[in-house]
């Protein structure tokens, strides 16, 4: 076989992107720089979404009614999750940490949200969790920390 | 094969420069909205859906899986087609194919773009950053003077192709820069009689175009088009359900479609190039040729009543409908008049993709925008005056070397 | 729909963590030897259907260069940006339009030595709540969806880890495969690097360069290149709502509805008994239960007795992924047409070490993106 | 239509870093071009079955889909193909110094090759025009060999 000249080339460039959150997400971050967590009811199916989306895929109905869920629920599902992705790679986390889907009182969708307060050996579905709020909100997302159990 | 008809044509809102009150989807969901409301037609009719645009435009991969539920895809099939600039057309041939091939009875195609979340101009370098980088391996002169290396890097970008392409037309057309003025005007002009236009300038002249700055020459901005935010949604039926869902008398028959592809007609740096980029045989001598056959039309420019072209630079508006052989000499022409909405042969009444370019949605509004013409139903004053038989809706992309056709027609061929 | 459509040949790369070739020798040299195979040429092909990912080949309209080197030089072209599964189903769509008599498919990828595969698929998550939100990835999706399952079918770690042993000691019979481990034991895979709880390194995909090419025909055209054709008797693709919170992740309605799709394509009211094998992009060894349920191959909740009992081995009642599936190899995009050239070689008793023992007169083969596999092709093919 | 006041929304970010993608690409054609540089020659590859003359020369034969391997020398001189003309930057401001980019197809080869002009008033050039690739001196197989092409 013939021999080819392989070249490397790398490229030092970033593309950058802004995205807009759009009107539904932008209420939810409202809702949660006040503490709170907010859904909005499709008026067909009157399923709750959170997070808040401007369509019912089910029903391809606009949603409405805007919500305020209590922030209390139940762990759905978990998973413990011993290392995140940085820039591709998988690294291990200092400390494992519990990613949970919670089925907050009132709402129809489970959200995704970190658990803390428990260690990932005790963690079981079914488990009443309350929302922890940043004490400085701001806004984003972060804005809700995490859950914890309900003592 | 089966017919299809396209019996309806939605866009989300005017296209413009910016949507900072909506995310992505939220932009694209209108137009759904406005395509099903001017059927008889229910969200749960729809069999399939074929969606596209540029992805590394937003930085969002196979973003259909994230619009699911606002493009009323959730619990349907789904088919993402992504082909440069032809995008939007490609999508639309998907659609086509989904519903002539039987598998489904009616589809609905997207094609959108949201500029101003990303970088365009970056993103169309990201085209030929790995290739031109890879020349960094040969020791081009780096000073920054008159070194080969950095020539060769040069002619990378969209515009410098563009450019080149130009030139080369205009040679062979014996047209001159003011030809591409003319055109640039026109098609500034007809778009402020398409409500949904980007950039709309009501009696734009070829003086005004002629004082914007050159960009490289023969290039003046005023030949370049916006980066534009919107979306296109249209509906596909078969034939047989045509009159079940149709809110209209008059469909746009889809007579043909064709596509075909070269090597890069531009910066092809490392594997040489040899095909002149204003020669484009793959539409005048291969696609052109196959969808004029398979929609019966001997005589294209006696048959076809207007067209549709994708002009990212204006003096494609020129050279693309004597490639599409329409026109024999479009500077010829523009020089007569007969390019004009009330001309002989009106190149894109809509003002084009020089006036709006929603990437992704481009091609594809390049059919709607000719279907509207088939059906009577162009808005706001861009409606051809003569009846429209037949329809061709064009897209180019890629550098310089797809190309994408669809013949549009009010009556079905006979199969 | 009148004519039938037959996928008349294939070729795979092996596959690797770099290829000795650039992707664009790689996949010519693949396409070349496919049309030696059946004695044709460039000129015979009727249309192309390409399927590459921009953000895996790190470059907008990633197809651009690849033209030439493909043979689509002045042809008719399209790409579907998805799994490869999918640009099988379109080039099958554009042939049974009557526009078309072959197709060829063409896909490749450098997973192996050109991109991370876990950032690629960052980027299929919504840059707005999800990918902020930083909880959310490729790995966390399948864990999340690997426990509801064990939550609700009892499917023990130790048999989950069986999956995974399987799956390597198949590759390990695959000439093809990228990781083979013929002596994988259930403590290895327990004892493997913990990513996201239950899941492991062991039961997850390993990303490698490769390429996959496939000529599909008419009826007509399929008899004239072939003897031995393979038939698509049956395809169904569909998609979910994006948002993990509103899905049943082990019920999974869009393999389901896919599923059923290609069933009533190919007139299968009994896929349990008629399938005789099942190429399956299992990118975490969890889904293996979950979409051989789903498409209804082994009954609800049965995954543990399918483990437990070796339902699922090469010798079993319904083997799955006798090549060992994407923990095998997988680079991304290809994956979906590697099931489908897999499956027909099994359809053919072309497989070789892998082939399983009963000619198998019906094949299942999978294609899925998305978290959790939001989006599923799903195609039976028979002989 | 465009009337209705937009509320503006808040903003994400997100980037895709490129240094992240480690690519590999064949250059069999341009390793052979900057090797001919050094006895001051212009190669290219000439496919056996249709004739056809790559300048850079890959070495396979896309119209026939072959592997090639013959090796030709082509003229240093050809025609300008076209051209284009750098009066401004970005901004549309003038530039101080105007760059002419050209693409020439050399005389026995069918490929185009990109390349900037050396000319003292841009207006002479027109497409067809006779022009020749100029190279250092003294040359040591690199692109940076390459100074420019001259009119002829």
């Amino acid at each position: 076989m013939a021999e080819h000249k392989i070249v490397d080339s790398r490229v030092g460039l970033t593309f950058m992107y802004n995205y807009r959150v759009g009107e539904s997400l932008d209420r939810y971050l409202d809702g949660l720089k006040s503490k709170k967590i907010l859904g909005v009811m499709c008026p067909e199916c009157e399923r709750v979404l959170v997070p808040p989306r401007s369509m019912c895929g089910k029903c391809n109905t606009k949603t409405k009614k805007w919500v305020t869920l209590k922030p209390v629920g139940t762990l759905k599902n978990f998973t413990v999750s011993h290392v995140e992705i940085e820039q591709g790679e998988i690294k291990d986390r200092e400390k494992p940490i519990i990613i949970g889907q919670v089925k907050l009182e009132g709402a129809d969708s489970l959200l995704t949200a970190r658990i803390e307060g428990i260690s990932p050996k005790d963690v079981k579905t079914g488990l009443k969790v309350k929302a922890v709020f940043k004490d400085t909100t701001e806004g984003t997302l972060q804005d809700l920390d995490h859950f914890e159990p309900v003592k | 094969m089966r017919n299809v008809a396209i019996i309806s044509v939605g866009y989300n809102d005017r296209f413009v420069a910016k949507r900072p009150d909506v995310n992505i989807p939220e932009m694209i969901q209108p137009a759904v909205a406005n395509a099903l409301k001017k059927t008889k037609m229910k969200h749960s009719d729809i069999g399939v859906v074929v969606e596209g645009n540029m992805p590394t435009f937003e930085g969002i991969n196979y973003p259909h899986l994230w619009f699911s539920d606002h493009i009323g895809a959730a619990g349907k099939p789904v088919l993402r087609i992504s082909t440069g600039g032809t995008t939007g057309m490609s999508v639309f041939h998907g659609g086509y194919y989904c519903v002539a091939s039987g598998m489904f009875d009616v589809a609905m195609v997207i094609g959108w773009e949201k500029h101003d979340e990303g970088d365009a101009q970056v993103g169309l370098m990201g085209i030929v950053l790995p290739e031109a980088f890879s020349l960094f391996q040969f020791g081009p002169d780096m000073s920054g003077g008159r070194g080969g290396g950095m020539g060769l890097l040069g002619g990378g970008g969209s515009t410098g192709g563009a450019s080149f392409q130009a030139l080369s037309y205009l040679a062979k057309a014996k047209g001159t820069p003011e030809h591409i003025d003319k055109m640039a005007a026109q098609a500034r002009a007809n778009a402020a009689k398409n409500p949904y236009a980007h950039l709309q300038h009501p009696n734009c002249t070829a003086a005004d175009i002629a004082k914007t700055p050159m960009v490289s020459y023969p290039l003046r901005y005023g030949h370049t088009c916006p980066a534009s935010c919107g979306a296109c949604v249209m509906l596909l039926v078969a034939e047989e359900k045509v009159k079940k869902f149709a809110d209209t008398d008059r469909v746009a028959w889809v007579k043909a479609v064709a596509t075909a592809s070269s090597d890069g007609t531009t910066g092809n740096l490392v594997d040489g190039q040899i095909t002149d980029p204003a020669e484009q045989a793959i539409c005048e001598k291969i696609a052109a040729p196959k969808a004029y056959k398979l929609a019966g039309i001997q005589n294209p420019k006696k048959e076809i009543q207007m067209c549709e072209v994708y002009d990212g630079f204006a003096h494609q508006e020129l050279m693309w409908p004597e490639k599409l052989h329409l026109v024999d000499n479009s500077c010829k022409a523009i020089d007569e008049g007969r390019l004009a909405i009330d001309g002989e042969m009106p190149v894109n009444p809509s003002g084009g993709v020089v006036s709006t370019n929603a990437i992704g949605a481009s091609a594809m509004v390049r059919v709607a925008e000719a279907s509207l013409q088939v059906m009577g139903l162009a808005e706001g004053g861009h409606q051809v005056p003569r009846r429209v038989k037949n329809a061709v809706a064009h897209g180019w992309g890629g550098l310089f070397q797809f190309v994408t056709i669809t013949i549009l027609g009010d009556e079905p061929v006979k199969r | 729909m009148d004519r039938k459509v037959a996928i008349v040949g294939y070729k795979q790369t092996k596959y690797s963590e770099q290829n000795e070739n650039p992707r664009e020798r790689m996949t010519y040299e693949l396409v070349k030897s496919l049309f030696q195979d059946l004695k044709i040429t460039r000129d015979d092909v009727d249309t192309f259907i390409i399927s590459c990912s921009d953000f895996q080949d790190g470059r907008t309209i990633s197809e651009c260069y690849m033209i030439p080197w493909i043979g689509a030089y002045m042809k008719d072209v399209s790409k579907v940006d998805s799994d490869s599964a999918n640009a099988v189903l379109y080039a099958m769509m554009r042939i049974l339009s009557g526009n078309y008599n072959t197709a060829l498919v063409v896909s490749w990828a450098m997973g192996g030595s050109e991109f991370r595969s876990p950032r690629v698929m960052e980027y299929e998550l919504d840059p707005i709540y999800e990918r902020p939100g930083r909880l959310i990835n490729e790995i966390t999706a399948a864990a999340l969806q690997a426990q509801a399952y064990m939550a609700k079918s009892k499917l023990t770690e130790e048999q989950l880890a069986s999956i995974a042993v399987k799956n390597l000691r198949n590759g390990a019979r695959n000439s093809l495969a990228l990781r083979k481990k013929a002596n994988a034991t259930e403590k290895d895979v327990l004892a493997s690097r913990a990513l996201s709880l239950p899941l492991r390194e062991l039961h997850a995909y390993t990303p490698a360069d490769g390429a996959c090419v496939m000529l599909l025909a008419s009826e007509e055209k399929a008899k004239e290149l072939t003897k031995n054709p393979v038939w698509i008797k049956g395809v169904g693709f569909c998609q979910d709502t994006y948002y993990l919170g509103e899905r049943d992740l082990v019920k999974m309605d869009s393999l389901q509805k896919a599923a059923k799709a290609a069933y009533k394509m190919a007139g299968i009211t009994d896929p349990a008994r008629k399938i005789g094998v099942a190429e399956l992009s299992t990118t975490y060894v969890s889904q293996e239960p979950i979409f051989a349920e789903a498409m209804g191959l082994i009954p609800k909740n049965s995954g543990p007795a399918a483990a437990s009992k070796g339902w699922m081995e090469i010798e079993g009642k319904i083997p799955v992924n006798p090549s060992g599936g994407p923990q095998a190899a997988n680079p991304l995009t290809v994956g979906g047409l590697i099931r489908i050239a897999e499956a027909s070689s099994q359809l053919r008793g072309e497989a070789g070490e892998h082939q399983v023992k009963k000619a198998p007169k019906l094949a299942l083969a999978h294609g899925q993106i998305g978290m959790a596999a939001q989006h599923n092709v799903v195609f039976v093919l028979g002989n | 239509m465009d009337k209705k006041e937009r509320k503006e929304t808040r903003q994400t970010k997100d980037t895709l870093d490129m240094s992240l993608f480690k690519w590999r690409i064949e250059a069999d054609g341009l390793e052979l071009l900057v090797q001919g540089f050094k006895e001051k020659k212009v190669l290219g590859r000439k496919c056996h079955k249709c004739g056809t003359v790559y300048v850079p020369g890959p070495s396979y034969c896309r119209k026939c889909l072959i592997d090639i391997q013959d090796v030709v020398e082509v003229s240093k001189k050809g025609k300008i193909a076209c051209y284009t003309v750098g009066l401004a930057d970005v901004r549309g401001n003038p530039v101080e110094e105007i760059s002419v980019s050209v693409q020439v197809k050399f005389d026995g080869s069918d490929s185009w090759m990109l390349g900037n002009l050396e000319i003292d008033d841009w207006k002479k050039v027109y497409v067809g025009m006779p022009a020749e690739l100029v190279l250092r001196e003294e040359t040591n197989g690199t692109l940076a060999d390459i100074v420019c092409f001259r009119p002829v």
